[in-house]
């Protein structure tokens, strides 16, 4: 601003006037363009976690210093690191893309792989997978053809270039999510725990590097229009009218996976010479971020010259270049003596690198263009000293109405013909059909480590070929008991997560989320919040693992609708030789099948009150974590002594989905008679938490059955495998395989074309 | 792991482009076979006097204006060019395949799938001809199963093109089942006149143990020129 | 029958790494000279006489190109 | 600086799957009367004024098309 009577815009860049008056006062001045910018980027929702703060608080209390053991990263890096054995450490994260996934599917997609697999290259790590968490408006919405199958193309068409295997994730439909889709990109690193690299700039005369992309006109200010409550507004006043929304984007990201790829070696080969003394990536809010935490996280002094930067697109102002959120930047901290060798590594792989500052004493972030200061601030203030609100929290009134709402009063098919019926309907229900449509175009076997991927319970790469180690994950988040009951529906997808990784025979060890919500000025949807923060919390401590890291998304509304509460939990775990993993298919003929866990008629928030009634009501099912611990003893024990031949973990859909799916998954048929207590439909149907669907050798029974009564898990057989292609359900029905594998896997094909 | 006879004499070199991303596997793969791999890299015209080359899949360049377009000017492809006109077996995978399309050593060229999507699925394979350097350990007709995972991988060719291939028994690997991306005649892998060079789309190295594949069908064309080297340097020595 | 282009590039801001890949690799070929190149698609349809000027650029921006990151333009042969 | 237009289409003889699928997808968006379409790619290209028609034509035959699937056409603007 030239001139020093004009009003500055800082509201139409989301800063509230007490937060502009804060950084007046700050800076004692009134701040240049370019700072204004800064604070208005970094002081965003995104990236300040303004109205979250308060709560996330809450998982560092509830951490106990024996679940911080095998922690050498935590929330406030960029990622959460684990020691997982052998020396080898695993870095983990999930993160969401939501709204730029909204407005161009593809390139919205695309860049947020782009930007969690960053992430994790700033920790040290080298990629080593992805998974993928997606949510979509009603599957038949003429939207959601648009959104899904452009996001899915995104996905694959940056993970797989990548050259990381997609090893697991989820697809949901539901209205709310229409206009507000949620893309939640997850990525898992691998690297020795001597080789952790935290981001700080220390050392006074330390080289900044900037490497990757040049920067030009991508997502200006998109960050904090993304996430700032003008933003809200504005998708409020019309929700799902693009070109509004478009509008208010100045621009999309597009992303360049071949660069990524060829920075993710460069990065590797930099970190094997030891060249690099810190790192970071550029995200959201780009080099004003960067160089920002860098400088807060090491000594509190750097200068930067805007002039070094490379740049795409001509006449960028300095605000636009500190804001540029142009894809596949990173920044690291170089010795001054090692400059040239960093600079031969990225000559070698042809990656374009600048030194554009350097580490210096005092405790300010001074940014040149021109000779010319456009910025002089104390990096914290930008980076960590935010503002922080204690927005309101009120449960609303509604939720006891919803909760009186039970599914008892829901009409239930009695007569074996109509359960067969609602096998089949189920099956092929939206919600419950075949991903293979959306997980047939990710490359699950580059880098040749897969031992699991979809459509197993959880994905499973192998990390060393000398020792066979392997890590496990898997996420889940069921939203409509999220809705019922935020607190006790985010421990059951802790509780899904937890045992999807254990059915796989691996050893849960820690947890990341993306935090999916409605509006912050909500209270209502500040209470969902604040319950599902505690509920996770609360529940990593009952089952001793911690939450390393994660990712909030507030502003997923509509109007003054929001999306369901979607508090996506990422679950990780270590096997010690992936040769005893666990495989979600039925195993041979003669097996036998059994079924872990106790089953109640719970229906609150079902896939068939869904699916069947279009009902959302009661409570849901009950969460039981000690249970679910004692199910993963029994089941990592099993994979040790090689006892099970199969095991699937009961959830959506209940008994009868796992068995279809063990079915189609495994090749086999089954003859299965339901456990007496309770009428079909609810064994069939209800969606009670803490069971596993095994197969085992008949051999192996008895020593099952001891681990379970040592663990105090009930076990009730069900049946067996049979060699003939059909499931037959005792007082049901007989299922030909080919006739379930057409409901099951005919939807997606059908609803999105054939590919 | 599987123990197999090992050639230390034998090496194979694995070319590494910006954006190869399955050279690792292939490696991985001809070690499995008993030979030592070689990195070869895109910029040097150099192949270190190996026994054989693989050229391995991945998105060179990112693929770029054409899958294996910019790759197929790269320095190290002329060598390999070259070498192979003075009969060094060559296998092309997926974009290896693509890029030795792209080179002219092989015939036709490789478009994007008929779905229009990517497709990563177990894909049944007939192997049509044993003859080549790279298949002499299968047996005519032999039916394998080993991954597919390609957007650009519907073979075409001019009618005339085809009628040689076919009429020469130079169509090596033939997709069973659906058609996975509309490949003329089901082509799923193409030889060179002489059966030295063989381009495939599948992804044998992804097939050389169960455990992180459906199979280990495809250890076959690693191991056939590591024999073949063999029967140059004398016996076998068995180590695991 | 007549016979209409659809070209579609990306927007001047917006990055175009098909076309970077190209600069980069023409040295290689020996070619010098070509200082910058931008990829986009090109379209050849075949329509019936009746159909508009109008309902031509609506096919273009809706489907054609993504006019979230792309221009276009449309010319009758 | 000469601006320079190539413009790549699959051979007549070549299947064009992504063409197929608009010439599908134009009657859901009411549009009706389109035949045919072929997609193909078009390169908008920057060159010094020393770069002769020939290199042009070596550019678009040897790195922008693949004769073996496509034609080509080199414009100078
Ligand atoms: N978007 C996706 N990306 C990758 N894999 C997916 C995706 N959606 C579902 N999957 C995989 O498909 C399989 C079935 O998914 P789901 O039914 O959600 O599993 P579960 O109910 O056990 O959590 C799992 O292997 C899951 O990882
Ligand atoms: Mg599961």
């Amino acid at each position: 601003m030239r001139n020093p009577e004009q009003p500055q815009p800082y509201r139409e860049l989301g800063l509230a006037d007490d937060e502009y008056a804060r950084i007046q006062q700050i800076l004692g001045r009134r701040p240049t363009d370019a700072e204004l910018a800064m604070y208005s980027v970094m002081w965003s929702e995104h990236c300040s976690y303004k109205s979250s703060k308060v709560h996330l608080r809450y998982f560092g209390e509830t951490t106990t210093e024996a679940m911080r053991r095998r922690m050498l990263a935590g929330i406030g890096d960029n990622a959460g690191v684990v020691e997982v054995g052998d020396g080898w450490a695993v870095t983990f994260k999930i993160e969401s893309h939501n709204h730029p996934s909204y407005v161009e599917p593809y390139q919205g997609a695309a860049t947020g792989v782009g930007g969690i697999v960053r992430d994790i290259m700033a920790m040290g790590a080298r990629p080593i997978a992805v998974a993928d968490s997606l949510r979509f408006g009603q599957a038949t919405a003429p939207d959601t053809a648009r959104v899904l199958p452009g996001a899915v193309a995104g996905i694959a068409g940056y993970g797989n270039c990548l050259g990381l295997p997609n090893i697991g994730g989820e697809v949901v439909f539901d209205p709310s999510y229409a206009g507000n889709p949620l893309v939640n990109a997850l990525c898992v690193g691998a690297m020795r725990v001597s080789d952790l690299h935290l981001a700080h700039a220390t050392g006074t005369g330390n080289k900044i590097v900037l490497f990757g992309s040049r920067t030009g006109r991508d997502g200006i200010g998109g960050v904090s229009v993304l996430a700032s409550d003008s933003f809200s507004v504005h998708s409020g006043a019309h929700g799902g009218d693009h070109a509004a929304t478009r509008r208010k984007l100045p621009s999309v990201q597009v992303g360049d996976p071949f660069t990524e790829k060829v920075l993710i070696e460069c990065c590797l080969e930099l970190f094997g010479a030891g060249l690099v003394v810190g790192i970071q990536d550029l995200g959201g809010a780009g080099l004003a971020c960067a160089t920002s935490e860098l400088a807060s996280a090491g000594d509190g002094g750097m200068r930067v010259d805007l002039d070094a930067v490379p740049l795409r697109a001509a006449g960028m102002t300095p605000a636009e270049i500190l804001c540029s959120e142009s894809q596949e930047r990173m920044c690291a901290v170089v010795r001054p003596g090692d400059v040239d060798r960093f600079m031969a590594v990225c000559t070698r792989w042809d990656v374009t690198a600048t030194v554009i500052g350097e580490v210096a004493g005092g405790e300010r972030l001074v940014i040149t263009r021109q000779g010319e200061t456009v910025a002089d601030v104390p990096p914290r203030t930008v980076a960590h000293e935010g503002p922080v609100y204690h927005r309101p929290v009120r449960r609303p009134s509604t939720q006891d109405t919803l909760q009186a709402s039970t599914p008892e009063r829901l009409q239930r098919p009695t007569t074996p013909e109509a359960l067969r019926a609602t096998v089949l309907r189920m099956v092929a229900s939206p919600g419950l059909c075949s991903r293979a449509w959306v997980t047939d175009q990710y490359d699950r076997y580059v880098r040749g480590g897969t031992v699991l991927a979809q459509p197993h319970d959880a994905g499973m790469v192998r990390i060393d070929e000398a020792t066979q180690r392997g890590i496990a994950v898997a996420t889940d988040c069921n939203a409509r008991y999220c809705a019922l009951d935020p607190y006790l529906g985010t421990q059951l997808a802790l509780a899904e997560a937890y045992r999807n990784v254990a059915v796989s025979g691996a050893t849960p060890l820690a947890v990341t989320n993306c935090l999916n919500f409605g509006s912050p000025t909500d209270p209502g949807v500040m209470w969902q919040f604040e319950q599902a923060v505690r509920g996770l919390a609360d529940g990593c401590a009952q089952l001793g693992i911690p939450v390393t890291g994660g990712n909030v998304s507030f502003y997923n509304q509509t109007g003054d609708v929001a999306i369901l509460p979607t508090p996506v939990v990422g679950v990780l775990g270590v096997i010690d030789d992936v040769r005893r993993r666990i495989r979600t298919g039925l195993g041979g003929a003669g097996d036998e099948l059994w079924l872990l866990g106790e089953t109640r008629d719970e229906f609150g928030g079902s896939e068939w009150a869904h699916e069947v009634h279009g009902h959302l009501g009661g409570r849901p099912p009950a969460v039981d974590l000690a249970r679910e611990q004692a199910l993963g003893e029994v089941l990592a024990a099993a994979s040790r002594d090689g006892l099970v031949s199969g095991a699937h973990d009961l959830s959506d859909g209940g008994l009868a989905q796992a068995l279809v799916e063990a079915c189609l998954v495994g090749g086999a048929g089954a003859r299965v008679r339901l456990p007496a207590g309770f009428d079909p439909f609810v064994g069939l149907f209800a969606e009670s938490s803490g069971r596993v669907l095994l197969s085992m050798p008949s051999e192996a029974v008895h020593r099952v059955r001891e681990l379970c009564t040592d663990h105090g898990v009930p076990a009730a057989r069900l049946g067996e495998v049979h060699a003939a292609p059909v499931l037959e359900i005792v007082d049901v029905g007989v299922f030909d395989l080919d006739e379930l594998r057409a409901a099951w896997e005919g939807t997606l094909p059908a609803l999105f074309g054939n590919s | 792991m599987s123990s197999s006879p090992t050639n230390a004499s034998c090496r194979i070199g694995v070319i590494t482009f910006p954006g190869s991303l399955d050279d690792v596997d292939a490696a991985r793969a001809v070690r499995r076979a008993g030979a030592e791999p070689v990195v070869l890299w895109h910029a040097d015209a150099e192949l270190h006097g190996v026994d054989a080359v693989v050229v391995p899949g991945g998105f060179s360049y990112g693929d770029y204006l054409r899958a294996g377009a910019i790759a197929a000017h790269q320095p190290v492809v002329r060598a390999v060019v070259a070498a192979a006109r003075r009969g060094t077996p060559v296998l092309g995978i997926c974009n290896g395949f693509q890029i030795l399309c792209e080179a002219g050593l092989l015939p036709g060229a490789l478009v994007r799938n008929a779905g229009l999507h990517f497709v990563c699925r177990d894909q049944r394979l007939r192997v049509e001809s044993a003859t080549t350097a790279w298949t002499s350990r299968y047996s005519p007709g032999a039916e394998i199963v080993v991954p597919l995972k390609s957007m650009e991988g519907r073979y075409v060719a001019a009618a005339s093109t085809l009628t040689e291939l076919e009429g020469e028994g130079r169509i090596v690997l033939r997709y069973l089942g659906s058609s996975p991306n509309g490949a003329m005649h089901d082509i799923a892998g193409i030889a060179s006149a002489d059966g030295r060079v063989v381009g495939l789309m599948p992804h044998p190295e992804h097939a050389i143990d169960p455990l992180t594949g459906p199979s280990a069908d495809g250890l076959d064309l690693f191991r056939a020129v590591v024999e073949a080297a063999g029967e140059r340097y004398g016996p076998l020595s068995s180590t695991a | 029958m007549p016979r209409v282009v659809v070209d579609v590039v990306p927007k001047p801001e917006i990055l175009d790494p098909q076309g970077q890949a190209i600069v980069r690799a023409l040295p290689r070929l020996g070619v010098h000279g070509v200082r910058d190149v931008r990829q986009g698609k090109h379209f050849e349809l075949e329509v019936d006489d009746d159909v508009d000027a109008e309902t031509l650029h609506r096919i273009a921006g809706e489907l054609l190109a993504n006019p979230v990151i792309e221009d276009w333009t449309v010319r009758e042969l």
